[in-house]
């Protein structure tokens, strides 16, 4: 029969404290967490996935009220959107950087600034959600509430959305349906990061022990993949004439 | 219980069941091997009570105006059956129990590799089995457990919110476990654990991981717009506004066939246990059989679509559809035909475990051969929606899925527990549930071919003598499922102690003692061999 | 019925025997590859016994001979399944060119046939033996699937959409109309009888019943009555286009595409007038949802259907001839 | 103890990239921004939603390749990245295999003339 190599006192007496003890080795603890979470993050594709096909259905079928419906949709909150998602992809991308040089001041700082992007980003989108839930005028001079609390859509003010009234809340369904799930991914997000953040404040992470940021930075990278093709399919749809 | 050794075997002072005591150490507990217990106990809840269901089914349908209780009773009656049994029993039972309990031991790891996500995977199973009661409580789901829309969605006077947050909660225990289960197998394995080192088991396990981690998310989706539908009633699957009901089928079905592989490759995976060990052999063609399972994973999510030949799909997709699924037919034959070619030159014993896995080889193969009739796309017009289909799954995923799960629980009862069970019950019990089995789904394949319609509360008369016979046969069936409770949990407590190896059997599983001590082993092993290879013992060195 | 229990229905259609055949044919695989492996099981379980109970088997690992050909054997006989299956479908889904058409409306729980003719049933359909029958149905509420077992053929009523399927009865007699698709209470109650009668019953039962006129006529009284006339009609004052003749053809919409007027179309542009609007003309068609059911649409259509062809005029499309025939009222 | 797959590239773990390049990728993500807005803007035709699907899978490339590193990483990464990808088009194009042949039926329903 197979004999042990190692016995657990030989293989624990010189590990991390930070080593659980069903590993053996730091690296390959380090390692089963990144592919857990790429992993995961392959299940959140599937998970966007499914609104993505319903999206591509009904865009197929009903793309006069996809274009009308997405002009109704603010471009310059969701550029400013795109442009401060990505910049905290960078903030990210950076604080991982320093947490693997080991400089604890700049992982905070740029751990802090990631934070204050994502809820820029946050409260935009809640601007941008309000507009569309108290009422909207349109530049015909009409008011449209897309999303009333009712919870039906009501474009029959409108002239021109009026008509194609099924087509447009299928927009905004899938509208709100993948922002929404989107931002619920930012809110999470934000919330680990707060996590993160005391752990790097404490002095938790090391130039050998970081795989809590480099986690987190997967995670947030995703969300932000996510937003680069929401933006193109939700607000520009028919922008030209 | 053939090695002599198991007369003089005495339990082990010290193993995972009582190094620690008391209720907090159970809840708290990350010991795969006692998450797979818990798992155990609450499938087991849920298995009886779908079993209670499908046998008020069977009582209701001995006469043709219906039994026992009105449609509308019924209706909730095969609803709340299919639920509970799909999602609450047949998608966690082979991986969540046994897949737990021995993936870490078979690969020579101390645990899986995030014991915390494994035991909060086993709390949101819990409280997603909380939802499915509450959605009973509130007087039961009466949509069929496939929740077709517009009628779950706008026209369904029951709980199908609570129903659906149940399915969409147990999905995240679901891809927890996948997760966890890759993970561990890429990252966990002792020394000399190769790929192609790996039991079978394993593999299996491999494969039905990556579907759970890749079609579940779907279902979460689709199950989370279809409440958002019924509460907000926004259209995208209502017909009445603009949606789409035939999309809601596909996106269910995305997830819901390949979930039928969740819950039968596992079961392969057993099977090819306990036919190696059954015959002391290893299994023949390993790598057909492993890659087989994977070839099923990757082929299952591309056949969805013969679930709706007749649903408005177009003729075109049906048929890419239809040849598809042929292909993932022939994988299938790869693993029967290898599985009854390992038996030749084997030493075949005929302990429980084999007899199970007989079983399991008898009534898959029916099971999969009248798949082959549902692919044939003119024929399966007739077919789909009557008792055929009916019949056809109960072959895959009772005769399959189910025959497995004993044939595996009384194979490994012995590490798990550290005793034996009664033999002589155990072969009883195998032949009631064979035999039970059978009587109660054969006749549904006729009078399926008949054109009894499924899901009918009552039906033509005509119909009657083979309705009879499946009643008949279900309560043999209930029978024969509920001794091995009995003497299972008999064994627990007084049956006599197992000893390491009770069957003779090779794998790493066998190698520490019954019950393991709580990281499995007390040094890391080193393999050196293939799985079951028996007949040349000289080869195992020392590491 | 059979007097003795039967193991099949009955062959009562054309495509009864074909399916039928199939079905025999994978019987017989299946039992071979069933009965070859069980045999094959058992042999070995008592030829291989475990005969010491420290008794290991031999050691082999394979052969991939063996593994090509039990992979080459199930996939060369799938392929037979494949293609025999697929050519039953065909002829299961290609509608006859000629055919009687029948109407068929599903609704929590009954079947509502409507024949050309005038003649309306509900759980019961009377079809004449020997003719190509189509039905075209759609669903009031949920899915249902309308199954003929005996014809061996079923399809899906979806709510929103029409779909079809056909036979032709080959002996006379009755027999079951199930629901197939789970819709709800009485989902079991959701059943009926096809009686399919010798040609000339058939005629003296279209005649006998009372009806209040064809479907088509039915279909003119309510094109009077929800005011369609009111602007589809020829004169210079028309606000919709003239529907002489429209059904079946192409047609152009102001957004530069065209569709072909069928039933879907015809049924859309009632419901959901503003979504595919012929070229010029404004949408102003008000919605008709809500007020029309799904018998009287397809009454609308099936009179759209019986308009006469007006005299060709090249490019006589959107602008009809003024010399054209009104509608009568 | 690591088992052999996980020892061969616990070496590559934590391949430090200069700054700069992540400076390079938020630069050249911005000008993709740009583009796919200002190409809104321009009739394409069909070609609109490709273009911009087209951009959004360049972005999102570069942030999968150098943000998140998949370009330093081992084998099963880019497995599984591929995996994730691979089954999403799974969904997408077996679904489009229905809705897209829903015009070519044989005989388009219901339109036999009286």
């Amino acid at each position: 029969m197979p004999e042990a190599a190692l016995t657990h006192a030989d293989l624990h007496a010189h590990a991390s404290p930070r080593q659980q003890h069903h590993f053996d080795t730091m690296a390959q603890q380090k390692e089963a967490a990144t592919l857990g979470m790429w992993v995961f993050l392959v299940t959140e594709i599937m998970f966007f996935g499914g609104m993505f096909a319903a999206y591509m259905i009904y865009r197929m079928w009903y793309f006069p009220g996809f274009a009308a419906a997405s002009e109704e949709l603010d471009i310059t909150l969701g550029g400013i959107n795109t442009v401060v998602l990505i910049g905290s992809s960078l903030t990210v991308a950076l604080a991982v950087h320093a947490a693997q040089e080991g400089k604890k001041n700049q992982t905070v700082a740029l751990l802090i600034a990631t934070g204050l992007l994502g809820l820029t980003f946050l409260v935009i989108k809640y601007f941008e959600y309000k507009v569309k839930i108290v009422g909207h005028h349109l530049p015909d001079g009409t008011t449209i509430t897309l999303f009333p609390a009712a919870g039906f859509f009501d474009v029959s003010q409108s002239e021109h959305l009026a008509p194609i009234a099924s087509q447009v809340r299928i927009f905004m369904v899938l509208y709100f349906a993948l922002t929404g799930m989107h931002a619920l991914h930012m809110i999470i997000g934000i919330g680990i990061l707060g996590v993160i953040l005391w752990m790097a404040i404490k002095g938790a992470f090391t130039k050998e022990w970081h795989v809590p940021v480099e986690l987190f930075g997967l995670y947030w990278h995703f969300v932000d993949i996510v937003w680069i093709f929401l933006f193109p399919l939700l607000y520009l749809v028919h922008r030209h004439g | 219980m053939t090695t002599s050794d198991a007369a003089t075997a005495v339990m082990p002072a010290r193993h995972y069941l009582n190094e620690q005591r008391g209720i907090r150490s159970w809840l708290l507990t990350t010991d795969h091997k006692r998450i797979g217990l818990l798992y155990l106990f609450s499938i087991t809840a849920f298995f009886f009570l779908g079993g209670f269901f499908a046998l008020l089914i069977r009582l209701q349908l001995l006469s043709p105006e219906g039994a026992l209780m009105t449609s509308d009773v019924y209706n909730r009656m095969f609803t709340m059956h299919g639920v509970i049994m799909v999602f609450f029993f047949l998608i966690p039972s082979i991986p969540a129990t046994l897949g737990n309990f021995l993936i870490p031991i078979m690969i020579g790891a101390k645990d899986l590799a995030f014991p915390r996500i494994n035991l909060l995977s086993w709390y949101i199973y819990v409280l997603a089995g909380l939802f499915a009661l509450a959605s009973l409580v509130l007087g039961g789901v009466d949509t069929g457990w496939t929740f077709y829309t517009p009628f779950s969605t706008s026209f369904s006077n029951t709980p199908v919110v609570t129903a659906g947050l149940g399915v969409f909660i147990a999905g995240f225990s679901s891809i927890l476990t996948g997760l966890n289960f890759i993970v561990t197998i890429h990252r966990m394995r002792a020394p000399g654990m190769t790929w192609f080192r790996l039991p079978l088991f394993v593999w299996a396990h491999y494969a039905t991981s990556l579907i759970m981690v890749l079609g579940t998310p779907v279902v979460a989706i689709t199950v989370l717009l279809l409440a958002f539908e019924r509460v907000l009633r926004v259209g995208i699957f209502d017909p009445s506004i603009g949606g789409d009901p035939v999309l809601f089928q596909h996106l269910f079905w995305f997830y819901s066939h390949p979930a039928v592989y969740i819950m039968v490759l596992p079961g392969m995976g057993v099977m090819s246990e306990l036919v190696a060990s059954g015959a002391r052999k290893n299994v023949f063609g390993y790598s057909f059989v492993a890659f087989s399972s994977l070839a099923i994973a990757i082929i299952g999510f591309l056949v969805w679509g013969h679930h709706m030949f007749v649903a408005g799909q177009t003729v075109y997709a049906g048929l890419v559809f239809s040849i598809l699924t042929y292909l993932v037919g022939v994988p299938s034959a790869v693993k029967t035909f290898n599985w009854t070619a390992t038996l030749y030159k084997g030493s075949i014993s005929y302990d429980t475990p084999t007899l199970y896995a007989f079983g399991f080889l008898g009534l898959f193969l029916v099971g999969g051969l009248t798949g082959l009739f549902l692919a044939a796309i003119g024929l399966d017009i007739h077919l789909t929606d009557t008792y055929f289909v009916v019949a056809h799954f109960h072959y895959i995923m009772v005769g399959g899925t189910l025959m497995a799960y004993l044939g595996g629980l009384h194979f490994w009862w012995p590490k798990i527990t550290g005793r034996l069970y009664p033999e002589g019950w155990a072969k009883l019990s195998a032949l009631v549930v064979f035999i039970g089995f059978n009587l109660t789904f054969f006749p549904q394949f006729i009078v399926g071919y008949l054109g009894m319609p499924r899901r009918y509360a009552m039906y033509p008369p005509e119909f009657q003598l083979f309705n009879v016979m499946s009643t008949a046969g279900a309560s043999i069936l209930g029978f024969g499922y509920l001794l091995p409770m009995i003497y299972l949990t008999w064994a627990w407590f007084y049956g006599k102690p197992a000893g390491n190896n009770p069957w003779g059997s090779k794998g790493l599983e066998w190698e520490t003692t019954s019950p393991p001590p709580t990281f499995n082993f007390d040094r890391t092993p080193v393999v050196t061999e293939a799985t079951h290879a028996y007949g040349h013992p000289e080869e195992v060195k020392v590491a | 019925m059979h007097p003795s229990i039967p193991l099949f229905p009955e062959q009562a259609s054309t495509m009864a025997a074909r399916v039928d055949n199939l079905y025999f044919f994978m019987v017989a695989t299946s039992a071979f590859f069933a009965v070859l492996v069980t045999l094959l099981v058992i042999a070995f379980a008592i030829r291989f016994r475990r005969r010491s109970p420290d008794g290991v088997g031999e050691p082999i690992h394979g052969s991939l001979a063996l593994e090509l050909i039990w992979t080459g054997i199930p996939f060369v006989i799938a392929m037979v399944m494949f293609v025999w299956g697929a050519s039953v479908y065909f002829a299961l889904a290609r509608m006859p060119d000629e055919a009687l058409d029948i109407y068929a409306v599903g609704k929590q729980w009954m079947w509502k046939f409507q024949h050309r003719e005038g003649q309306r049933e509900i759980n019961e359909l009377h079809v004449p033996v020997n003719t190509p029958v189509r039905v075209i149905m759609t669903s009031e509420d949920v899915l249902h699937d309308l199954y003929f077992p005996s014809f061996r053929t079923k399809t899906d009523a979806i709510p929103g959409r029409y779909t079809q399927l056909w036979f032709t009865a080959t002996d006379v007699g009755t027999y079951h109309i199930f629901c197939a698709e789970y819709c709800g209470t009485r989902h079991s109650g959701m059943i009926g009888r096809v009686v399919v009668m010798p040609q000339n019953e058939y005629e003296a039962w279209l005649g006998g019943a009372a009806t209040e006129g064809t479907l088509a006529q039915r279909g003119e009284k309510l094109f009077t009555q929800f005011a369609c006339v009111t602007c589809h009609r020829a004169d210079a004052a028309a606000r919709g286009p003239l529907l002489n003749g429209v059904f079946g053809h192409a047609v152009a919409l102001t957004n530069g595409n065209s569709v072909i007027a069928d039933a879907a179309y015809v049924r859309e542009s009632i419901l959901n007038p503003t979504a595919k609007v012929v070229a010029g003309f404004a949408p102003i068609m008000p919605t008709f949802q809500g007020q029309v059911t799904e018998e009287q649409l397809l009454a609308l259509t099936e009179y759209i259907k019986s308009l006469p062809t007006l005299q060709q005029v090249p490019g006589a499309q959107a602008a009809p001839p003024p010399t054209a025939p009104a509608p009568p009222k | 103890m690591a088992n052999p797959e996980t020892a061969e590239h616990a070496a590559e773990v934590d391949h430090i990239l200069p700054r700069s390049l992540y400076f390079g990728i938020f630069g050249l993500l911005m000008v993709f921004t740009v583009i796919t807005v200002a190409a809104a803007y321009v009739d394409l035709g069909n070609l609109n939603i490709g273009v911009a699907i087209a951009i959004a899978l360049v972005k999102a490339t570069l942030v999968i390749l150098f943000f998140m590193h998949v370009k330093y990483s081992s084998k099963l990464t880019w497995v599984v990245v591929g995996a994730g990808v691979f089954w999403l088009l799974i969904l997408l194009s077996m679904l489009m295999l229905d809705y897209a042949s829903r015009g070519w039926m044989m005989a388009p329903p219901i339109v036999r003339g009286a």
